[in-house]
This record gives structure tokens, C-alpha cells and sequence, in this order.
């Protein structure tokens, strides 16, 4: 964990841990607090060595008390620090979701403008691992809902790194998943990085028959269904949304300006997910410029079934995107 | 007991009378529908919210609840802006949009004013570990019902403060009923420092319906936690001379139980005894009073006057900066 | 409270009060639990005199203890009885929200069948009482996102009282919520009332022109906007969705069929609402039929803050309706 | 303490090792990827389960957490059907679609399976709620980690119990550890019996390594709860030998101290003093042990011979009738 003088290989979960890593020397006022952080290092073994650095003052173990210890970091972040907080899965943060919903998200405006809680809660998300039902949810479409909290969303091993930084300047409570599929994916790491904004989405395709819209883990599966699609003679473009709160609309519709098709691919359940707002924006703001009815591939609505052919039936697939794409460009 | 000299007394005196006379106008701007929403009084319960004020400095940070105008104003926000906040009027001092059960003020970090039952208490763990961290010397004091108490974030908080050695002083006002439900009926052990205990945080009890014996029990909890960098837990028995808010029929304790407890009124309780003592003269009690009724006055007359949030602002402070989502 | 031989006036109140009477008498597994249901006679005075009338073994007052006696109400439901488990309000829920997510909603699938949970959840929701930023939600389209439970939204005095029943018959987890402004509103209780299904939508007013889609609290407000429009020239279909989860497509889609327009009224916050499910639908199975883009008339994004004046204005309201109708039917 | 006779020797000795074997064998199919997910094995704390299970009735009901192979086991759910689960496939006790952390049996009151720490406890309480007001002589007994002492769950749960008096065992395997966090790093007060008698239940600490002691601690416990219809806290001090999961790099504990534990093994332990005071004879171990393994690789033969619920079942009771959402 050098600095970063030269461009490398990294996996996603090394880019967490480093830019905690960096956070934390650069700022006395960071700390990390949560379920087995130290001692174990990390249930994604994402903080690892971080405790034998840092030690116990501010890589805090704590017990399994999940509202307690959320709350007891946005007081921190009342007071003056600039905690990150991990739960381990967001599966588990309902049990904090009374501190987040009814205090993160209301406290500055009920205080009219008084009192802004700048904490960090990071949280690894998604299934695909055979978790199981009550271990595989994926929530961040959800608290997208809430205003007064930010929801982001790094897919890549270079927002892992990156967007932290940001989210702890951000004067505001930010959500971070990091889909438990992506720690062992590897990427590049520029030499030159920096912090990067946390608001806008990417295009990380391009492409004029259709827009494929998705974030998080489905970002590698919607890729490679892009390139399948390719195969097809269908040119998709890939937009990673990076952020779900803000959503950032405007590239969305630039996207959909330019192919006039679009799916959604979004890991949340169906009924409700974050899919159904931006198709919803989409037709809101773009309804005359589509030539079909906007598609989606998400999970089934069931709870996740533990074998692995029930698992994947349930959850969005490479060829089921494809096949969505090629459904809507025909459509 | 420590001796009381006569400007302590009256100051004593003061600040539950300024609640006191603050509590029956509230009430009386509800009937007017000045005031709306739900609105939870402290009257009978002043003794709490003063006595434990006397023993913290300013840079100590307070959380409060629903119930939470008299700790205001024992805190030293001033009247008018708590009172123009009742109104929802900009003057408030949270611009009016938190109402009665939302008072903030960063200035003298009063943190709220929160209406979740039990959602102080995670929130008074991470201002004093924030404290711990920064090795401020400073406490932070949490108010809350016996009726948080059932709550998993009470037994979260209590560990936590416990296990990481903070400097929490957990002031429970225990006024024998969360709403209708009688502490008995909610807790099968009703003695709350044995709970506290259990985590091996030091407890005391002690008469909320008595000032002198509040502000003593604060003043030897507070020593104990800047001293100890250690939590502590007082059980403070007081009890609620009106309805839980203005919409309880209060069906579920006989008006013979309220009338004994009024009876422990802690204002004329003090005062007599001040007056019996020779420390206040007989004439202090009504002077006191009426300039404690002259500041509501005038607190109305403020928030009267004030202003209404213009509609356009609605969406300040959804964010520190700019509101991004569209 | 007596036998419905009568049809009579009742406010939303009572007809919820006699619904779990009766359910009470007919049924000994059924009892009701939660939060003051009993000595103070619940928060908004719903169950008040049930005690004396069923004894404290049937009309359970808890400790301030949401995720506690939720999950006991789960487990009296295992255990063969049928609660009715009463969470004062929405905003408090969300420290039940683990025994909902991750217990009632999974339990039967993830037993393969064995464990069905057949528990009925009651809430008040919604905003208007000036109650301020932590007592102003509205979360039952949030709660609609999880599969495994039902959701429904009783918006009459006649649904208030017979709902309930069909609710206690139904084999799984059904939450209720009950929007705290309808408590005193007047309707009639028909003589020959009984049990009504729990999944289907009403159309409450017939129109050509436009279909406006709500439920629950907005019930009333839309059918004055339905009025105002009329007034106006603009004949407006009014659609009652009754049930969030299932949510009824089918009579959605008969309706935009007819009026070939629409607008969704959902006091929930605008970003990633119930709204935008309903609308992803019509649009994904309605396209080529919508006259113009679906329009929505939903809660600002932001915490409900305490004045008159700002709440109005962050809610929904009647003129609100009545613009977006006019300029959706002009679009 | 009781005397033992050679049948139940060698009944608690046969149940320990067929959870053990059962154990090892699933290691070996995860290092397989037979198995997936997240598997926790029970290896060294069997004593608590067997010796928990014998005090119970079939009328009993029983709720675990995601370490729950042993338990499911102990009280008899046939280890063909547990195999077949923890492969996934159709023929398992939860149809193959909770896998190693959600083993439900309806036919053996066995409630599962949680995974949510501390989530069991709530559910207890309502099980127990319900034979009580049914009048139906049974007792609820739920068994949860040290770890999930600190969540709130935990808190409500308990004053719910003794609050209502309800038939509740609870059983806490402590084994000093959540996942890597040792219990006085998690608890302010690591006595447990402590915590629960703040809420007025009895509470006992019993040698989870000796499966008589468990077994004692529980007979007793039983007997309370069924008389006095009142919850019980059972603190059984136990070990796990090895990680927390098949992931856990077990950086927080010394070989040295998992080595000092392993010479408590409840299994040798047991046995050897059953043979040194002459209850069991020394080929009996061999006996039990090779049909333990014997029914092992038969319930791995039944699970491998399973078959796959079909895809098109995958909506299946997510509601009990039909599937009504589109
Ligand atoms: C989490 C939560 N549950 C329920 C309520 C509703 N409620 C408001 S005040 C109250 C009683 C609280 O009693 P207590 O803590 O003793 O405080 P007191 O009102 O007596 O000062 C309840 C149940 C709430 N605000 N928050
Ligand atoms: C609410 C919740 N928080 C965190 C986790 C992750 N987790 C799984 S097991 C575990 C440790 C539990 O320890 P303990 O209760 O002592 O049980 P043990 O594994 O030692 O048997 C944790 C933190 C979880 N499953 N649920
Ligand atoms: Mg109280
Ligand atoms: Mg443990």
C-alpha cells in the first residue's frame, strides 16, 4: 500500500482499503468504526492491517449492535470527527435504519440548517454468493428514496478508490454499497488519481442502438452483455450511475437522446426498485424521443433461494440482459 | 447538603418558574391553535431539567427529547427563539420547522429536541466518544423517559458508553409512564439503576420533584464522569402534572394519584422551603413570578411578530450545499 | 358497537375499532398488541374501550419495544394465533423493519413452504398534522418493495372495516397502513357489509379524459381535484389501488385503456415511489396507447417540515392534482 | 448429579459424535464446493446442544441461529434431511433453499435457522406468548451466541419474557467470540447471568464442555420454566474449535488458547469418564463413532442422489397460495 506513483493492478477490495488507508493519514479526524473492522479484519477482509496502522482509537471493533454504534458515529460526526462507519452487510442496517432515516436524513433541515452530520456509511451489498435469503438483499435502490442522505455506488476498482475520499468532504451523511461480488475484481489504478465527484453517472460504453442503464455489481454483467450484444450487430452504450441520490438524470437522458432505447438493469427487486425511477424519469422528460417502451432485467421478487440455479434464475443474468436489449431494439 | 445562599435560590427559583409560566402559555396557544402538531408539557417536572443543568459548563453537549422546552430554556436558549420556534416561525431557533418537539441550537449545543423514542441515546455515545477522541474535557448529558428505557437502542448505548469508557451522564426522567403505559406494566424490573448497574455503570435515584437534591445528584454524577471518563446513570422520579400531549384523555391513572403528586409540586415545595429557611424572603416568590410571566410575554409578543419561512426555502438544508436530486 | 343490521354513518375510526372487535369475538386466536392499545387506548384512539371489553390477555399493552413485539407478534402467529400487531406509526416501524425484511418475508419461501406467518402489521402513516419531520412519513410504498408481505391501504370508512377480516384470513405477513388524517373522516358503513378482497383497485369515479391513480390519504384530496376538473370540463376517472402489494395492473391498464392519460397521486417522497412503479408499468405495458407521459403529484423530497405553510406545500395537494390533470390532458 | 446408565451414555455420546462427524463431513464438501455460502460449523460445542435437547419435550419449540446443524440434529430431524439441505437440493428440509443457515423443520418444532444475530429472540417470545395464552403446556427454548447479547433485540426480548412470565429458555452459547470479537471486548459486564437477572430472570452458567453439567443445567432450568411459567437464562460456556466461518482467517486468538480448549473436548472428555467409571465399555466409542460416520456417508449419499427444485418453483410460498404480484 504505496502511494500511488504508479499505475497498477488492484482489486476492488484493496482500493477500499487504501483509500481508508489514505483518508486516515490525511486526516486525524477519519476513524473507522464497526462489526469486527479490527481484530478480524473486516468480514470482506476489506480493513485488514488497518488496526496494527492505525490501532484501536480509530479502528474501532465494536459489538453487534448496529443502531447503537450507527448512531454513536453520527454523534462523532456531530462532534467534530469524520467517522466512517461500516456495517457489514446492509442486510443488517435495517436494525440501524431509525438513525439513518429519522436522524442522518432529517437532522439538518428539522435544525434549519444548524447541525449537518458528515459520516460515512459504507455497507457491502448484493447477492450472488448463496447467502441465502436473509444475506443477499440488495438495498440501495431503496434508501435511495430518502432525502437528506446520499447513496453512491462505486462498480469500479477506481471509484473504490476514489469516491471515498469525496464522500468524506461531503458535508452530508453518504451511503456507500460496494457489492460483495466486486472485492475480489481487479482493475486499474491510475497513477494520476484523485478524488472524484460523487453525483455524476459515467459512460462506460458507448454505443447508439440502445442504453443500457445499471450501476454496482450488475456493472460487469451489463458490460459483458454488451459486448455480446456487439456480437449481435447491436451497438449498446453502458451508463454507470454511480450515484443513485443524486441521480443524475441529465446523462441519462443525453444517452437516451442518442438511442432512443433503453433497459434498466438493477439487481433491487423489480416492483419498486430504483429501475422504475429512472425509467419514470425517462418518460417524464424523454417520452416523444422513445421508439419503445423502456425495458428492465432485476431480481425476481423472492427472497433469495440458497442453491445456485435458483439463485441465478433469481437474479439478473448476462444473457437475460441481452435479451431484454434485443427484445427492446426490436420492439 | 451544601448551603444554598440567596441568589442561588432564586436563581433555582427562576429557571422552573420561567418553565413553569413558559409550559402553561404553550398550552394555552395550543387551545388557540397557535400552536400545533403534538405538543408534550414539562409541567411537574421542572425540578429535572434545572437541577441538572447547574452542574454542566458550556461546553458541555446536551440531547433531549420530544419533551425537551425546559431544557431549553434551563440550558439558556432564549425564550423567545424557543418560543417563535412553537409558532413555526423563522425567529425559531430551529427557523421553525422542528417545532415543539425539535429545538436545536448549535450556539449552546443543544443537539435536540428528537422524537424517536430512545434515538438520543447511540447519538450521546458518539458526541462523547467524539470528545473522547479529540480528548476535549467536556461531558455530554442525555435526557430521556423511563419509557426508552424497553428500547434496544437504550441497551446498545448503555453498553457501548460502559465498554468504551465514556463521558455520557444518562438522565432518565422517570415519570412512572411512557404515555398510558405505567412502568410497571413495561419493565419487569422497576428499580432502573439495578439495569444500569448491570452494564457496571455507577447509578443513583434521586427525588426529581426536589431541585436541591437533583442538582446534588448531578453535581457528584458529573464529577464522577470527568473524572473517571466514565458513564453514569441517574433515575430521576419525577412525575407529569398534565396529559402526555394534548390529546390524552388520560384514562389510564387516577386523578387521586396526579393529586398526590401535585402535591410534591417542586416549585412551592422549594419555595416554602427557601421562604421557611430564611434564605428568600416572602415577597421574592411573586416577584420572581411575575417577571418570569413578563418574559413569556414578551417571548410571545416576539413570536407573534415574527416571520413565516418563505415557501420557496423549502428545500434549504436538505443538503449542506445545493439540492442536487432533481 | 353494535351488529351491522343498520347502515349508518361511522368515521374511519370506529369502523377500524369495530373491524378488530369482531374480529376479536369471532376469532379467540386473535388478540391485538402494541404500543398503548389498551390502558390509554391506543395512540389515535382506535382500540379504545377493547380492554375493558377483552381483557388485558387479548388487548396487550408493550413496552416501548418495536422490534420486540413486532417479532413476538411473528411468533404468536407461528405459534397458531392470529395478532394484530399495532405499530403506533410508520416512522416508528422502521425499528421493527428487521422482523419485517428479514423474518416475515422470508420465512415461508426459505422453509420451503413449512412456515407461513399469518400476521396482520397496523400502522398510521402520512403527514398533515403538522407532527414534523420524524412523525411525517410515508413509507407504505416502501414496504410495498418487499415481496413476501402484502401491503394495502385502506382509503374508505367501508375498506377500513373490511379489509381487516380478509386481512386475518390471508395465510401471510399483511401490513396496513392507516393514514392518520382519514381517522375522522365520516363515510357509510352499508348494512349488508362484508369481507372485501385485499389485491384488487376500485375505480371511485368514472372519467374519459384522464385516469387519476391514488390510494390511502390522497383518496380524498384527488376525488375533490376529480370534482375541481369536472367544474373545469375535464372528466377525470378516479382509481383507489387499495393494495400496494399486489399491486392490480390490471385494472391500472383497463383505466389508461379508456383515458389514454394519467397521473399517479402518492404522498410518499417523488424519487423512487410507489409512483414510479405504477408508471413503469403503464408504460411498459401501455406505451403506444398513453397520450401524453404519465404525470405525478407526489411529497417534495425533503424532511416534512413543522409550519402549516411548508408542510402544504412539501404534500401534495388538490390544485396541485388539478394543474399537473390540465396540463397532462393538454400535453 | 444424577446417575447415568450405559443407554443414556451411550445416547449423549452418539448424539455428540454424529454432529461431529456430521460437522467434519461438511467441511470437507464445502473444500468440495459442495457445499456453498457461508458454513459455521459447531465442532467442539456439541455438548450443548445434546445436553440442552434432552431436558425438551416433542411439543417444545425450538428456534438457533445460522449455527445450527447441531441442533437440528440433537433433536432429531433425520441428518439425511440436514445433508441434503446443506446441498441445496429438494429433498433437504427447507426444500434445499436455506442451505447451512436456515434448517426448518415444521414436523420437529424446529423454527429455524436465523442468520440475523439476535433475531430469534423476538420470535421466542411470541411462540412462548402463544402457548400461553392457549394454555398449551409447552416451552420455547431459543439458543443464540454471546454475541448477540449486545444487540437490542436481545434487551427487548428478555423484558418482554419476564414482563408477560413466559415460557422461555434462554440458552446463550457463549463461546467467548463473535466471529472475531472476544466477548469483553463486546460487553461492558462479560457475566451474563448478571445481565439477565436485571430483568429478574434466573440465570445459571453451566460448563457447555460437559454435556452432563449441560444437560443438568438445562433439566433444571426446564423444571423452572414449566412450574413457575417463567423465562430462564442458561449461560453455557463452550468453545468453537474451529473458525467462525469457513473465511475466518482467526487472527484474533492464539493457537495456544484454541490448543487449552481443545483439551476440554467435550467428546473424549465424556467418554473417557463414562469408560473410567465403568458406565460405557472401551470398544463402545469405536462402536458409536463408526455409526456415526456410517450414517454420515449415508445422509451424503441421500443429499448427492437429491435432486434440484425446478426453476420454474422459484416463486413458489413466497405467499402461501398463489403468487399475486405481476
Ligand atoms: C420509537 C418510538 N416509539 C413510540 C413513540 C410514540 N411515543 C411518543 S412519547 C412515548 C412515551 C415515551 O415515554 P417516556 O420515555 O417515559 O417519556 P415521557 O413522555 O414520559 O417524558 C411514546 C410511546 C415514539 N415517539 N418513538
Ligand atoms: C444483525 C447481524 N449483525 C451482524 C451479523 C454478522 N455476523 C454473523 S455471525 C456474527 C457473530 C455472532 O456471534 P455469536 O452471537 O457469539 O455467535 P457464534 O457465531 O459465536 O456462535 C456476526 C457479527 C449478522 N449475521 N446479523
Ligand atoms: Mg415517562
Ligand atoms: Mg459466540
Amino acid at each position: 500500500m504505496s502511494s500511488d506513483r504508479e499505475p497498477r493492478q488492484a482489486t476492488y477490495r484493496a482500493a477500499v482499503r487504501e483509500a481508508i488507508r489514505q483518508a486516515m493519514l490525511a486526516d486525524e479526524r477519519v476513524f473507522l468504526i464497526g462489526e469486527d473492522v479490527g481484530r478480524y479484519g473486516g468480514s470482506y477482509a476489506v480493513s485488514k492491517g488497518l488496526l496494527e496502522e492505525f490501532g484501536p482509537n480509530r479502528i474501532i471493533d465494536t459489538p453487534i449492535s448496529e443502531s447503537g454504534f450507527t448512531g454513536a458515529g453520527l454523534g462523532a460526526a456531530l462532534g467534530g470527527m469524520r467517522p466512517i462507519v461500516e456495517i457489514m452487510t446492509c442486510n443488517f442496517s435495517v436494525l440501524a435504519l431509525d438513525q439513518v432515516l429519522n436522524t442522518a436524513a432529517t437532522w439538518l433541515h428539522m435544525s434549519g440548517g444548524q447541525f449537518n452530520i458528515p459520516v460515512v456509511i459504507r455497507m457491502a451489498t448484493g447477492a450472488g454468493l448463496q447467502l441465502a435469503a436473509q444475506h443477499s438483499h440488495s438495498l440501495e435502490g431503496w434508501y435511495a428514496h430518502i432525502p437528506g442522505i446520499k447513496v453512491i455506488t462505486p462498480a469500479t476498482v477506481a471509484d473504490a478508490r476514489w469516491m471515498l475520499p469525496t464522500a468524506l468532504e461531503d458535508p452530508d451523511p453518504v451511503l456507500i454499497f460496494e457489492h460483495a461480488r466486486l472485492y475480489n475484481t481487479e482493475g486499474e489504478l491510475p497513477a494520476d488519481g484523485a478524488p472524484v465527484d460523487i453525483e455524476t453517472a459515467r459512460v462506460r460504453r458507448r454505443g447508439h442502438d440502445i442504453s443500457l442503464i445499471t450501476y454496482g455489481g450488475s456493472l460487469p454483467k451489463t458490460l459483458e452483455a454488451a459486448d455480446e450484444l456487439a456480437a449481435r450487430g447491436v451497438s449498446a452504450e453502458v451508463i454507470d450511475l454511480r450515484s443513485l441520490r443524486p441521480l443524475d438524470t441529465r446523462t441519462i437522458l443525453d444517452s437516451v437522446a442518442r438511442t432512443h432505447r433503453v433497459v434498466v438493469i438493477d439487481e433491487g427487486w423489480r416492483s419498486g426498485g430504483i429501475n422504475a425511477e429512472i425509467i419514470t424519469r425517462i418518460c417524464a422528460a424523454a417520452f416523444h424521443e422513445l421508439a419503445a417502451p423502456p425495458g428492465r432485467v432485476c431480481t425476481e421478487e423472492v427472497p433469495i433461494p440458497y442453491p445456485h440455479h435458483l439463485e441465478e434464475a433469481a437474479l439478473p443474468q448476462m444473457l437475460e440482459i441481452v435479451k431484454q436489449a434485443e427484445a427492446t431494439v426490436a420492439a | 447538603m451544601t448551603t444554598i445562599d440567596a441568589a442561588l435560590a432564586r436563581h433555582l427559583l427562576r429557571e422552573m418558574l420561567r418553565i413553569r409560566r413558559f409550559e402553561e402559555k404553550t398550552i394555552e396557544l395550543y387551545q388557540q391553535e397557535k400552536i400545533r402538531g403534538f405538543l408534550h408539557v414539562y409541567i411537574g417536572e421542572e425540578a429535572v431539567a434545572v437541577g441538572v443543568m447547574q452542574a454542566l459548563t458550556r461546553d458541555d453537549s446536551i440531547l433531549a427529547t420530544y419533551r425537551e422546552h425546559g431544557h431549553a430554556l434551563a440550558r439558556g436558549i432564549p425564550m423567545r427563539s424557543v418560543m417563535a420556534e412553537m409558532l413555526g416561525k423563522a425567529e425559531g431557533c430551529s427557523r421553525g420547522r422542528g417545532g415543539s418537539m425539535h429545538i436545536f441550537d448549535a450556539h449552546h449545543r443543544f443537539y435536540g429536541g428528537s422524537a424517536i423514542v430512545g434515538s438520543g441515546l447511540p447519538l450521546a455515545v458518539g458526541l462523547a466518544l467524539a470528545d473522547s477522541l479529540k480528548q476535549r474535557n467536556a461531558i455530554t448529558v442525555v435526557f430521556f423517559g423511563d419509557g426508552a428505557v424497553a428500547e434496544g437502542e437504550f441497551h446498545e448505548a448503555m453498553n457501548l458508553a460502559a465498554l468504551w469508557h465514556l463521558p455520557v451522564l444518562f438522565c432518565c426522567e422517570n415519570n412512572f409512564y411512557g404515555m398510558g403505559t405505567a412502568l410497571h406494566r413495561a419493565q419487569s424490573v422497576t428499580d432502573l439503576p439495578t439495569k444500569a448497574r448491570s452494564y457496571g455503570i455507577q447509578a443513583a435515584s434521586a427525588d426529581g420533584m426536589d431541585v436541591l437534591a437533583v442538582r446534588e445528584a448531578a453535581a457528584t454524577a458529573v464529577r464522577e464522569v470527568r473524572a473517571a471518563a466514565r458513564p453514569y446513570f441517574l433515575d430521576l422520579q419525577t412525575y407529569r402534572f398534565r396529559g402526555h400531549s394534548m390529546f390524552d384523555p388520560e384514562l389510564y391513572r387516577s386523578r387521586a394519584e396526579v393529586e398526590d403528586w401535585k402535591r410534591r409540586d417542586p416549585i412551592p415545595r422549594f419555595a416554602e422551603r427557601m421562604v421557611s429557611t430564611g434564605v428568600l424572603a416572602a415577597t421574592d416568590y411573586a416577584e420572581i413570578d411575575s417577571a418570569a410571566m413578563e418574559e413569556v410575554e414578551e417571548a410571545v409578543a416576539f413570536a407573534e411578530a415574527g416571520s413565516l419561512e418563505r415557501v420557496e426555502d423549502l428545500s434549504r438544508f436538505v443538503y449542506s450545499e445545493t439540492d442536487d436530486e432533481q
